[in-house]
């Protein structure tokens, strides 16, 4: 299946943008746009109202040439299927910031502005976003100072205020985070998010392994999406060059996203009925969730990590009748989940606990860039699969499949849509099933040399929302990455959290964090900086430390 | 053995100590407790304060920020207590493990933090083998005198 | 409250069977594990004499859980289990099959009890001029063999005589004594009568 | 000299009985409910090969856990006032056991017959609930404040309907010496609906499922006994064993009076509890939990209509 790229996509972009501008055209209609540093601000604002949205804001360390600050569009509601790419080249970390014109932008520059070193000007929060508050005074033993003071902007005004710390260690978060919440009595007033604790600097231990061997490390970042990581990485870097993969290959990668897919909407559903305190809710479903896990096993020998994914392909093959086999079973679990989950939606407390908890319009999810379940339960039709699809099989000639939305904008919705979703999600496992068990095929094509200096932007539907993968090929070595960029759903989610938790009870604090299905591992997976701490490590620094560590 | 000591065997109670890791191996522990490996029937109950663990599961690569953390919640819990490392991060830092200058984020393995007892690897083992893993923690209670 | 009633009555009927296994006891054989599906990745296990020593293995891990020591005549590859994410990138990686993850994934090490370390050991050649062990002997027999399979007949007589010739040298060696600087010329020579 | 040997020597039998039934009650709680969510449970017999690990069975598996947090070590805050945080659970265990000495046993009438024994079981009751909840204030963590607060509302309410229930009965039969009640002549209707009032009273006091805010892990991590260990958490849950028996044995000898008064009515109480806490486990099952705000509007809309019918009950 060829990836065709549509001839038209420029001369579009080249009305939205203004003229005297340098024009790329990529592979599988991405357009990379080389603008000045200061018309920016401006053409995040056209873009904004023009209605696209933002994917990442990000930069890569040209070390002695500088930085090269990426503003990654998705155009998929205006056209179908456009992602623009702005460039800007500068040699000062100095940047306007469009913190302002945007409130999706906001953890993004706070990311860069403390990884890289990258000052934004006009910046409406500066606070550390990954590590801790009062860096970079050396934290002595990595005893964190910062979490007891927090200089946030919720001052405790009132006397019968006070502020609760739901800390790195709560039984209601299975992950490390705290997110602070200003209560008056049982009502939050404020609420506001440290993140930062599942920093492993995943990013440049990608970029240190090569493209061939980067999927182990991506793999890893985190273990519910495991699979949507992998996906999300083959696919950027099959979009640096002409990539050919075999169909039956772009069969077994659907079966394998979408089975990731299930498990983890049962999952979470088992979570929320634990977090609000249902036991036999969470162990019907973890119950279920256990077939799903026996079939992901047998296909990949391993439930969590699947270690299937290859640039070019898959390393393993389905032999036809273990695909007969599991189609029956997900049959065989598809009624018995709609059954379970038709009971487990509309009981009376569940319903009374959800309903109109963690609201968030159409208008907060769409400025505050909500990705995945949670756009979606706000009435948000948007979906990575439909728009601009991974290297795997999603368009409805093949499949047939559709995108669930609902419209109560509030946590019930979101359990509706994952409920759907599920159904939907085994529906296209069993179409895979039945295909993988009729046809055989090889499944793996020789990947070809990466061209000098490409450019791809990766995007997979994960479980939880929208995943972006930017990798930018280096000039000098052929097999080393120059930069690697990953934005996850949870980061966008966890944004859009704080106006949420505005307004709610105390009790319901877990509830809506549970509702976004956050997931901390991957919110921070980002870059490495040097032991000086003050400035960003050059290239050279980066690379003589890396081959010390990994015996080139 | 005395009353005490085979109570102590009979009725485990394990805090599951999250260190920073990807949750892979977290979602496997608590699928010990779902339906299928229901670890109840040995009285093993998954406690919400480390005041009332017996057996610490710890997961997860120790990032810097989370080590004060788990060095205080290690100190509260009280006597006869034993740690059980799951998963290859918490056991010997998989990939993040950086014999060259220390990485500025990740501590590598838990046993550089706490006392590990009993380790189980893999990346995300299965919930069996983690089930043994806490069988054999059970077993080297005794040993530590409370 | 109807909902409810028909939760019970479905509790009732279809999950009041418990779907728990035995797991620590083999009262039940067949419920003592979930499932131990053919292609599990286990333990890997290294076949001691097909294993020649190559450190395609030790390239290949991601996760830098294989270590190959060298010291004096003795080559030990060893992968250290803590680190080992059972990828199998190494099952895919090795040229004669001597690595094989099996489906023993039930793994649970005490501090005080060694066994986390799947080594093997092999002896290095040294070379005849400069005395530095640079490979294992099995690993020159395949590399010799697989050179004879490959190599299209009429270059082989010339290409066999020349390797004898150059078997017994590290790759320093090997370069010394077949070529030198002409430093007039700042071309290398090929030296003759070696 | 002699009945008041035998009348000790029945109390000591009596307080021993009501701690095994106490444990196999809530070992049955945890076992039906756990049957119910498709998953085995506490084992009622272990398997063959692992007897000399894990013991031949865990039936007393509750006592299991009391007798290991006597072996371990007691950490005690020193950010709480140390006297109160020590004693108070002793003092709720001394009201427990207090209170079911007050309650007939089958074959055994104990202190029952003394007037007013009513009141004095249900202050004791009260009391030991409440020595439950001073503990945990003084321990100083912020958790428990939460756990503490919740459990006083939940506390307000539970008990307004335990009350209710208890002097509607006791002003129908006209006296208020337990024995005197457990005696006289059974009344279907009054059973039915004193007993509904009193049902549901029992889940606010016994932390049934829709109603255990107080020890909500996901919210505020073990509520009151976050800051307890050892010996202390011991003394807690075995108090809370006591309680759930004496509650029991109120509940058969208040509403269904032949029962508990002499042994060979035996077989038929063991039944009427044991049905008691199928029920219970049914309610822990089937519903998540409340937040305190919807528990309290819950007890507030069914305490009205209950006790005006059992108004209405008392004048036919």
């Amino acid at each position: 299946m060829k990836f065709a790229t549509d001839p038209k996509l420029l001369e579009f972009v080249k009305e939205i943008c203004p003229d005297g501008l340098e024009y790329r055209q990529l592979h599988e209609n991405r357009v990379a746009v080389r603008v000045r540093v200061e018309d920016l601000e401006g053409l995040a604002d056209l873009f904004i109202k023009f209605g696209a949205r933002l994917i990442h804001a990000t930069a890569i360390d040209l070390e002695m040439k500088g930085f090269e600050i990426l503003h990654i569009y998705d155009f998929s509601k205006v056209r179908e299927r456009l992602v623009i790419i702005l460039e800007a080249h500068t040699e000062r970390p100095e940047v306007p910031s469009i913190g302002k014109v945007t409130w999706q932008a906001r953890w993004a520059e706070r990311e860069m502005k403390e990884l890289l070193g990258i000052e934004f000007v006009g910046m409406p929060d500066e606070r550390h976003q990954f590590l801790p508050y009062e860096w970079p005074e050396p934290v002595e033993g990595g005893a964190q100072k910062g979490s007891e003071f927090i200089p946030m902007n919720m001052p405790i005004t009132e006397a019968y205020q006070t502020l609760i710390p739901i800390g790195p260690y709560h039984p209601g978060v299975i992950e490390g985070q705290t997110v602070y919440v200003k209560v008056e009595g049982e009502d939050v007033v404020a609420a506001d998010i440290k993140t930062g604790f599942h920093h492993r600097g995943i990013m440049k231990l990608i970029e240190r392994r090569g493209y061939g061997r980067g999927v182990f490390a991506a793999e890893k970042i985190c273990g519910i999406c495991s699979g949507a990581h992998g996906l999300a990485y083959v696919t950027c870097v099959e979009n640096l060059y002409e990539s050919e993969v075999p169909d039956r290959a772009l069969y077994i990668r659907t079966l394998l996203a979408e089975l990731n897919r299930m498990q983890s909407h049962l999952l979470w559903i088992g979570v929320v009925a634990d977090v609000i305190g249902w036991k036999t809710g969470f162990m019907l479903t973890w119950g279920l969730r256990e077939r799903v896990m026996d079939i992901i096993e047998a296909i990949t020998g391993n439930r969590v990590n699947y270690g299937v994914w290859r640039v070019g392909g898959v390393s393993r093959d389905v032999p036809q009748e273990l695909a007969e086999r599991a189609r029956r079973a997900v049959e065989g679990l598809k009624e018995e989940c709609s059954e379970l989950l038709a009971l487990v939606a509309d009981h009376p407390v569940v319903k009374s606990r959800l309903i109109g908890v963690g609201k968030l319009s159409y208008e907060q999810a769409f400025d505050g860039g909500a990705v995945g379940p949670v756009a979606r339960g706000s009435n948000w039709k948007m979906d990575v699969r439909a728009d601009n699809p991974p290297h795997a099989i999603y368009d409805p000639k093949l499949i047939s499949w559709e995108v669930v939305t609902d419209n109560g904008c509030d946590s019930y919705a979101r359990t509706i849509v994952r409920v759907k979703e599920l159904l939907v999600s085994a529906g296209i496992v069993s179409q895979c099933l039945e295909h993988l068990s009729k046809t055989t095929g090889e499944i793996r094509a020789k990947p070809r040399s990466i061209p000098v200096g490409a450019e791809a932007v990766g995007l997979n539907e994960a479980p939880r929302g929208e995943l972006a993968y930017y990798i930018r090929a280096s000039d000098r070595d052929e097999n080393l990455p120059q930069g690697i960029r990953i934005r996850t759903p949870s980061y966008r989610n966890n944004a859009v959290l704080p106006l949420m938790l505005v307004g709610c009870n105390l009790a319901d604090v877990p509830v809506i964090m549970g509702s976004i299905d956050q997931c901390l591992a991957c919110t921070d997976r980002v870059e490495v900086i040097g032991e000086n701490y003050r400035r960003s490590m050059g290239w050279e620094e980066l690379v003589a430390m890396s081959r010390r560590a990994s015996r080139w | 053995m005395g009353i005490i000591e085979r109570a102590r065997v009979y009725s485990p109670w394990i805090y599951h100590l999250h260190c920073g890791g990807c949750n892979g191996c977290d979602i496997e522990i608590l699928a010990a407790l779902a339906p299928r490996f229901d670890v109840e029937r040995f009285g093993i109950q998954l406690v919400p304060s480390p005041r009332h663990a017996d057996i610490l599961v710890a997961t997860g690569c120790v990032p810097k920020q989370f080590v004060p953390m788990v060095k205080r919640v290690y100190s509260q819990v009280p006597e006869p207590k034993v740690v059980v490392a799951v998963g290859s991060c918490a056991c010997g830092g998989s990939l993040f493990y950086d014999d060259s200058p220390e990485n500025y984020a990740i501590l590598g393995s838990v046993d550089r933090v706490i006392p590990v007892d009993v380790y189980v690897p893999g990346c995300a083992p299965k919930p069996e083998a983690i089930i043994n893993g806490i069988v054999q923690a059970v077993m080297k209670l005794n040993h530590k005198k409370g | 409250m109807s909902t409810e009633f028909k939760l019970l009555k479905r509790v009732l009927s279809r999950y009041s069977t418990p779907m728990t296994l035995n797991y620590p006891s083999s009262v039940v054989p067949e419920r003592k594990y979930s499932q131990i599906p053919s292609g599990l990745r286990g333990v890997p296990e290294r076949d001691r004499d097909k294993c020649i020593g190559c450190r395609a293995c030790y390239f290949a891990c991601s996760g830098r859980a294989t270590e190959v020591i060298d010291e004096g005549n003795k080559r030990v590859i060893d992968i250290f289990l803590f680190r080992c994410t059972f990828c199998a990138h190494c099952q895919e990686a090795c040229p004669e099959e001597a690595i094989k993850l099996t489906e023993r994934f039930e793994v649970a090490f005490p501090r005080d009890e060694p066994g986390a370390h799947v080594s093997t050991e092999l002896d290095l050649l040294t070379c005849e001029r400069c005395g530095r062990p640079y490979a294992t002997k099995r690993m020159l027999e395949r590399t010799y063999e697989r050179l004879m399979e490959k190599i299209d007949p009429l270059v082989k007589e010339t290409v066999s005589n020349d390797y004898r010739k150059l078997i017994g040298y590290c790759p320093d060696c090997r370069r010394a004594n077949s070529v030198a600087l002409d430093t007039h010329t700042k071309k290398y020579v090929w030296l003759e009568g070696v | 000299m002699v009945n008041e040997f035998i009348l000790l020597l029945s109390m000591l039998v009596v307080v021993f009985v009501g701690l095994f039934l106490g444990v196999i009650y809530s070992f049955l709680l945890r076992k039906i409910s756990a049957r119910l969510q498709w998953r085995v449970g506490p084992l009622m017999s272990v398997y063959s090969d692992l007897r000399p690990l894990l013991g031949t069975t865990r039936v007393l598996q509750p006592l299991y856990d009391v007798m290991k947090l006597f072996g371990k070590e007691t950490i005690v805050p020193e950010v709480s006032r140390r006297r109160l945080f020590l004693y108070s659970p002793y003092i709720s265990l001394t009201f427990a056991v207090l209170a079911v000495l007050f309650i007939p046993f089958p074959g055994a009438p104990l202190l029952s017959s003394t007037p007013y024994s009513l009141i004095l079981a249900s202050y004791l009751l009260i009391g030991a609930a409440l020595f439950s909840v001073l503990g945990p204030v003084a321990s100083g963590s912020p958790w428990a404040a939460v756990g503490v607060r919740r459990e006083a509302e939940l506390f307000l309410v539970s008990e307004l309907g335990f009350v209710l229930s208890i002097f509607s009965v006791a002003i129908a039969r006209g006296s208020l010496t337990i024995w005197e009640i457990a005696n006289s002549p059974p009344r279907p209707i009054l059973t039915a609906v004193a007993g509904a009032l009193m049902l549901a009273a029992m889940l606010g006091k016994l932390h049934i499922k829709p109603f255990d805010m107080p020890e909500a892990e996901a919210e505020i991590v073990a509520g009151p006994y976050t800051e307890y260990s050892g010996r202390l958490l011991g003394t807690y849950y075995l108090a809370r064993i006591f309680i759930l028996y004496g509650l029991m044995a109120l509940f058969v000898s208040l509403l269904l009076p032949p029962l508990s008064t002499s042994i060979i009515w035996l077989p038929a109480y063991l039944v009427s509890t044991l049905v008691l806490v199928f029920l219970l486990a049914l309610i822990q099952v089937l519903n998540p939990r409340y937040r305190i705000g919807n528990a309290l509007i819950w007890y507030v809309k069914i305490l009205i209509p209950l006790s005006i019918l059992n108004i209405v009950v008392l004048v036919v």
